[in-house]
C-alpha cells in the first residue's frame, strides 16, 4: 500500500477528480492548503505593490495498493498539468497497515 | 411657530439621530473587515466601548462643555455649564431652537456626533494599542477635547465670530478625530511584519471584504443623518439640497478613487473605492448647504484623490494606517473645510483665509492636545500589547475570545 | 387637529414600525453569531418564518384579539373582534387615534411587535429543537397567547384598569416571550456537550462575532422605534425623551456589565456588553417615558447587571440559552417593570405593588399556557431533533443545506 | 399649501429615498452570500459602481430624459431636457409638486430608483462577466434605456396616458432590469461547472447565508421607502396602506415559497423563502396601493409559486441566473402589473388589455435595447472572462484580491 | 514510532478523542478535509437534485511509539464506529525520526 | 527523499520561513490544524470557565533530498521555539518518489 501526496491547483481540481475516476480511484480525502513554490505574483493592495510566492492550492491524499500508484499518478500528471510554473508536486510515501473503522477489518482490501 | 411645523422638524431631526447612531455600525463593520481576523473581537469592543462611553460622558459633562452658550461676542477658549444634564426652561418647546428640535433630541443628536471622533482613532490605532490605553484616550479626547473644540464654533465661540464654517464638521468632528489619530500613531508604531527591515512595505489584508463594503454603505446610509441633521431642522430646500450635494459628492469621490488608483496601480481596488466614497463624504461635510451640484461633484472628486494620494504618503512615512481612517477623515477634512473657501455660496479669498484659520488652529489645538495626552498614557499605561501579544492577536491576549471560534470550511 | 400635524405624527409612527421591523435583522444576525455553524441556516430559516408568519396570523387574528376594544372598566380576559383585518369607519382621519397615527399604521406597528416575542423564543431553544415543533410553538404562543396578554394592558383591560404601567413593553413583550423561552428550554433540555457527566458546563462558542455584534447595534436601533413609537404619536417632548432614556440606559447596561463581569471573570467579554447594552434596552423599555436621565442610567446599569447575574444563576440551573435570551427578555424585562414603581414619575409603594402583581399575573398565564402548548407539542410531534441530527447540525437535517458551503481558507 | 404640511411630506419623501439606497446595501449581501467567495469582491465592486456612477449618470441626463415633462397628451416615445441638473423656478416651494416634496428630494429618490435596475442586471451576470463589458451595460442601460421608458408612464408619456398602471415600478424598474439581465444571460453562457456535458444540472452554492438572509431583510425595509415615498407625500391613508399591502405580500410570497418548495423538493430551502420574499414584493410593487390585505396576500402568494417555478423553467432552459434575479424581477414583475388588472380597484378586462399591452411594450423595448448592447459590447470588448480567470475567480482575475484574505479556521 | 492518519466523521470526534485518551494518547493534530469514499448524499439546492459523495470529514495525526500504536488503532475503531457507510479509514506510516522543537532533544521520549 | 511534518506555533511562522529559505528551502506546503498536546490555556466564555488543550498550530510539509534534512529540521527548532511548553514537534518520514506534475519527470530533482 502507499499513501499518493498530491499538490495541485485548486482550478485543476475537477479534471483530476474526474481522471482519477476513470483510473479507478474514487476514494480520498482532500483538504486546502498554502503552497510556496516557484510561482509568484506581482500584485498592489492600497497602493503597496508585493509579490506573493504563497499560492492557494488543494492537498490530495490518496492510500491505494501498490498496483494503482502509476495509473494514479498518470492521471493526476495529466489533468492536473496546465504547463506552467506552480502546477504542483505529488509524492508516494510507504504505507504499512490500513483499516476501516465500520468493520474493524485490515488490509488492502479496505481501500475501496 | 406652529405645533405641526415643530413636529414635523423634531422627527427629522430624531431620524437623523438614529442614523447618526447607525453610522456607528458602519465603522464597526468597516473597521473590523479591513483588520485581520485576529483582532476583530478587540475591535468590536472597542467601537461598543466607544458608543457607549462616548453618550455617558456626553451626558455627564460633554454636552455642557460644548454648548455652554457663550454670550455675543465672547472671546474666551473654554466654558463649562455645569456637571450632568437636564432641560432648561422651555426645552421642549418650539421656543427652545426656533422649532427645529427639541432639547432632548439637541442633546442626543450631539451625543451621537461625539462618539464620532473616538472611532476615528479607534479605525487607526487598530490591531496593536492597549485597550486600557485606549479607553483613557477616547474618553479624555471625547469627554474634553472634542467638546471644547466644538464649542468655539457651534458652541457660538470665537471661531463661529470670526465667520469660520463648518457645516457639518469636516474639521470640528473629523480632522479632530484624524489629528489624535495621527498622533497616536505616530508614537504607537507600525504593526509588526507592516514595514521590513529593509524599508519595503508590506500589505496586511483586512480579512472580510463584505463586513468592509457593508460598513461603507451604512455610513453612506448615516451620512443622511450626520449632514441632513445639521441644518437643525427639516427645512425642506435646505435638508434635501443637503442630501443631494452628499451623495454626489460620495458618487464622485467613489468612482475618482477607483479609476484614480486604477490608473496608478493597475488594479481595480474595492477599497480604494470604499476609501473614496467616504473621503467624498467628509469633504462636502463642511459646506454641504453651500454647493450646486456640480461643485459638490468637484469636490467629493478631489477628496477622492486626496484619499488614494494620502494612503500613499502616509504609506511613504510609515505612519501604519490599518484602515485610512487619517487619509478620509484629516486629508478629505481638511479639502473640504478650505472647500468652503473656494466654491460654492461662500467662496472668497477672505473665507478661505477665515477656514485656513480655523482648520490651523484647530489643528495646533488637537496635536497639542493628543500630544499631551499619548505621551501622559505613554508613560503610565503603555500605549502598545507586547509583541507575543501582537502575534497571537489582540482577541485572545485581551479578551480569551475568538471572533469566529466555531467556524470550519470543510466542504458540503 | 390639522392636517399637517397628523401626517407628521404618522411619518413618525411608520418610521418606527420599520424600525421595529429592522429588529428582525437584529435578532436573526444576534442569534445566528451566537450559536454554531452548522445551524445557521436553520436560525436564519426560522427567524423568516417569524416574521413572515407572525404578520400574517396578526392580519388573520391577532389584532382583533389584543385590541378589540375592551369596553371602560370591564373585566373579562379575553375578547375577540373577528376574523381578518379591515378598517374602521374613519380609521385613516386624524379621528381614529387622536390624530397619531391611522389604523393601518396601527396595525403595521403592532404586528411587528407580535413578531417579536416569538423571536425570543427562537434564540432560546436554537441548536436542537425540531422545525415543526417551533412552528407551532411559534404560531400559537404569537397568534393567541400574546394578544390575549396584550389586550390586558394595551387593550384596555384588567391591567390597565388597575392602573399597571408597561410603556412599550418590558412585560408585555420581553418577558411574555422569555417565560415561553423558559418552559420550553426546560423541557429540551440542553445542548449535547453543554454539561458533562460530572456536571462540569463547557462553553459552546458562537461561530460569528461581526454578526452578532452587528444585530446588537440594529436592535438598539430598532429600540428607537420600539420606544419611540410607543408614544404613539410624534410628541416632541416625549418622543426625544424616551429616545434618551433608551439610549443611556442602554449605554450604561453596556458599560456596567461589562465592567462587572470583568471583575466576576478577568476578561473583556464581548458577550456580556452586548447582552448587558440589550439587558439596558429591555429593562428601561417599561418606563423609558416617565424616567430622568440619571434614573435611567440606573435602571440601565442594574438591567446590565441582572443580565451577568442571570446568564451565571441559568449557567448553574443547567438551563442552557445559547444567546443569552431568557437573562436579557426575561430578568431584565421584570425588573425594568418592577422599575417604574421604583424610580421616576410614577414612583411608589403602590405602583411597585401594582407592577409586582402584573409581573406575577402575566408570568403566571405565559408559564401556564407554554406548559401547555410545549408539553402537547413534545407528546405529538416531539420537540427534540434526533441526537445524530443535532450533532449533524440542523442545516444539514433540516435543510440538507450548509450556510457556508463554498467557504475556503487557503491563502491569497 | 402650509409648511408644516410641505415639511412633513418632504420628511418622508427623504426617508424613502435613504430607505431606497440603503436597497443598494440590501442587493450587495444578497448577491454576494448568494455567489462564490472567489467572486465576492468583483460583485461588491460591481454594485458600488452601480450607485454611485447610476447617480452621477441620472444627474448629467438621466432625470432630464426620465422627467422631460411631455406636453398634456404628448404622442413621443423620446424627449430630453438638456444636460445637467439645475432646479426649477419655485423648486422648493410647496407649488413644485403639490406640496409633496422638493426639486431635489425629487432627483434624489428617482436617482436611487434608476441605479436599481443596473443592479438587477449585476445579480444575474454574476461570476463570469468582464468589469469592463459590465461597466458599459450598466451606463447606457441606466443612463439612456430605464429613463426613457420612464418617461412613459413617470414622465407622463404614451403609457399613462393610455391609463396604465404601474405603481412603484414592477415593470418600470423590475421587468426593465430583468430584461436586460435575461438577454445578457443568454448571450454570457452558464458558468462553467453548471450544467454537465449530459446537460444535467449541477447546484454552485452561495458562500454566505448569513449575508443574503440579511439583505433580504434590508431589501424588505428598503421596499418600505420604494413603495411607500411613491405615493410622493406623506399622506396619512395612502402611505399606511402600502406598508401593509407590502409587508403582507412580502410574508405571503416568502410562506408560500418556502412551504411549495418543500412540497416539491421536500427540503426547507432557505434560499427559496428569500426569493419568495422577494417575489411577493416585487409583485405588489405595481399595485401596492390599490389592494385590499386580502388580495396583496394573494398577489404576494402567488408572486412567490411564481418565483420557485420560474426557477426551475430557467434552470431547465440552462440560462443560469446565479441569484434568482430574473425569477424575482422579471417574472414577479410581470405578474404584479397584471394584476392589476384582475384584483383591487382598477380591476377590469379593460385594465388586463392596458397593463398587458405595458408590459408587452416595455419588453420588446427592452429586449431590443439590450440586444442592440449586449451585442455589441460582445463584439467589441467581449462579454465573457477567459476558462481560467473564470475558474480561478474574477476578485483574482479582475482585482488582484481575496475577500478574506486573512481568514483562518483553526481551532480556539 | 508510527504515524496513524484516521479519518474520522466529525461528530465521532469527542467519542474518539476521549477513547485515544484513555487509551494513554493525549497527544496528537487533526483538520478538517472533505472525504471522497462509499458514503452518498441525495441533496436538492434550489430545485437542481444532486448526490454528493464529498462528505466533511476530520483527519488526526497522531505520532506514537510502536506499543502504541494498536491500542490507539482499537480506540479508533470503538470510538469512531457507526456501523455505517462512511465511518472512515484508518492508516499506519513508518516514522523515522522525531523531535521536539522546545528543548531540540529527538527520539521516541518527545512523543508525550 | 524525506518528508518534514512540522508543527509550529502559528506566531513562529514568519520565523521558520524565513530560517528555511536560508537552509535553502523554499518549496514546502503548510495549513493550519489544531492540536492537542501539553499547552493548556485556562480560560472563561460567558462565565463558563474551561481549560482548553486544543492549540491553532500551523503543519508545514517539507519534502527534501536527504541532505537537506537535518540543516531543515534545524532551522525549524531554532526558528520555533520560544522555550515554552506548545513550541511542537518534528516528524520525518521516508518518501519512495517524487514527481513534477508540470513535466512529469521524477526523482530528487523535482524537489526545487
Ligand atoms: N518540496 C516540497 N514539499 C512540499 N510541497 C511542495 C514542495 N515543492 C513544491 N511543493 C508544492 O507544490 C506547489 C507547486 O510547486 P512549484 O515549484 O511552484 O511548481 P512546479 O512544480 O511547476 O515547478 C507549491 O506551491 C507547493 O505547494
Ligand atoms: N483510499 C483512501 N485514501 C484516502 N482517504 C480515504 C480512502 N478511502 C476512504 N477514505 C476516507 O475515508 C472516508 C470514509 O470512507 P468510505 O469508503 O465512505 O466509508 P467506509 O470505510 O465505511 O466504507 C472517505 O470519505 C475518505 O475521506
Ligand atoms: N504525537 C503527536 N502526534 C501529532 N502531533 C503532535 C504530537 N505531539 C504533539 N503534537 C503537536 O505538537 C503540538 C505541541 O506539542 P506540546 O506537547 O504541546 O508541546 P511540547 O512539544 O513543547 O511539549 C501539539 O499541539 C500538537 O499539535
Amino acid at each position: 500500500m502507499k499513501k499518493i501526496e498530491a499538490l495541485i491547483r485548486k482550478t485543476q481540481f475537477e479534471d483530476v477528480k474526474n481522471r482519477l475516476h476513470e483510473a479507478g480511484v474514487t476514494f480520498f480525502s482532500y483538504w486546502d492548503v498554502t503552497g510556496l513554490g516557484n510561482e509568484n505574483k506581482g500584485r498592489v493592495y492600497r497602493g503597496v505593490s508585493y509579490s506573493t510566492s504563497a499560492i492557494e492550492r488543494r492537498m490530495l491524499s490518496i492510500v491505494v495498493n501498490d498496483d494503482f500508484v502509476e495509473p494514479a499518478v498518470q492521471a493526476i500528471i495529466e489533468a492536473g498539468g496546465t504547463g506552467n510554473i506552480g502546477d504542483g508536486k505529488i509524492f508516494v510515501l510507504p504505507v504499512e497497515e490500513a483499516y476501516r473503522i465500520r468493520t474493524g477489518e485490515k488490509g488492502g482490501d479496505t481501500l475501496n | 411657530m406652529d405645533t405641526a411645523l415643530f413636529t414635523a422638524n423634531n422627527v427629522w431631526m430624531m431620524i437623523c439621530t438614529a442614523l447618526v447612531f447607525f453610522m456607528h455600525m458602519g465603522f464597526s463593520l468597516l473597521e473590523a473587515g479591513l483588520t485581520r481576523q485576529k483582532n476583530t473581537v478587540n475591535i468590536l469592543f472597542k467601537n461598543f466601548f466607544v458608543i457607549t462611553a462616548g453618550l455617558l460622558l456626553y451626558a455627564l459633562a460633554g454636552f455642557n462643555l460644548m454648548y455652554p452658550g457663550f454670550e455675543e461676542g465672547a472671546t474666551g477658549f473654554f466654558k463649562f455649564a455645569g456637571w450632568g444634564i437636564a432641560p432648561p426652561e422651555g426645552g421642549m418647546t418650539a421656543a427652545y431652537a426656533s422649532g427645529g428640535y427639541t432639547w432632548w433630541t439637541d442633546f442626543l443628536f450631539q451625543g451621537m456626533f461625539a462618539a464620532t471622533a473616538a472611532t476615528i482613532i479607534s479605525g487607526a490605532v487598530a490591531e496593536r494599542i492597549k485597550l486600557e490605553a485606549f479607553f483613557v484616550i477616547a474618553i479624555l479626547y471625547v469627554g474634553i477635547v472634542y467638546p471644547i473644540v466644538g464649542s468655539w464654533q457651534w458652541g457660538g465661540g470665537f471661531l463661529y465670530n470670526w465667520g469660520f464654517y463648518d457645516f457639518a464638521g469636516s474639521t470640528l468632528v473629523h480632522s479632530v478625530g484624524g489629528w489624535a489619530a495621527l498622533i497616536t500613531i505616530y508614537f504607537l508604531g507600525a504593526r509588526i511584519g507592516k514595514y521590513s527591515a529593509d524599508g519595503t512595505s508590506n500589505p496586511i489584508f483586512g480579512h472580510n471584504m463584505p463586513l468592509a463594503a457593508g460598513g461603507v454603505l451604512i455610513l453612506w446610509l448615516g451620512w443622511f443623518g450626520f449632514n441632513g441633521g445639521s441644518v437643525l431642522s427639516a427645512d425642506p430646500a435646505t435638508t434635501s439640497l443637503v442630501l443631494v450635494t452628499t451623495s454626489l459628492a460620495a458618487s464622485a469621490g467613489g468612482i475618482v478613487a477607483s479609476i484614480f488608483s486604477h490608473i496608478l496601480y493597475k488594479n481595480y481596488d474595492l477599497t480604494m473605492f470604499m476609501n473614496g466614497v467616504l473621503g467624498g463624504l467628509v469633504a462636502i461635510t463642511a459646506g454641504a448647504d453651500q454647493m450646486s451640484t456640480g461643485e459638490a461633484m468637484i469636490i467629493g472628486a478631489i477628496g477622492g484623490i486626496i484619499v488614494v494620494l494620502a494612503i500613499a504618503l502616509l504609506e511613504k512615512l510609515k505612519l501604519d494606517d490599518p484602515v485610512g481612517a487619517i487619509a478620509v477623515h484629516l486629508f478629505a477634512g481638511m479639502w473640504g473645510t478650505l472647500a468652503v473657501g473656494i466654491f460654492g455660496n461662500m467662496a472668497s479669498t477672505k473665507q478661505f483665509m477665515l477656514q485656513l484659520a480655523g482648520v490651523g488652529i484647530v489643528g495646533a489645538f488637537c496635536v497639542l492636545s493628543a500630544l499631551l495626552l499619548v505621551l501622559v498614557v505613554n508613560a503610565t499605561i503603555g500605549l502598545r500589547v507586547t509583541k507575543e501579544q501582537e502575534i497571537g492577536g489582540l482577541d485572545d491576549a485581551e479578551h480569551g475570545m475568538s471572533a469566529y471560534a466555531d467556524f470550519s470550511v470543510s466542504k458540503k
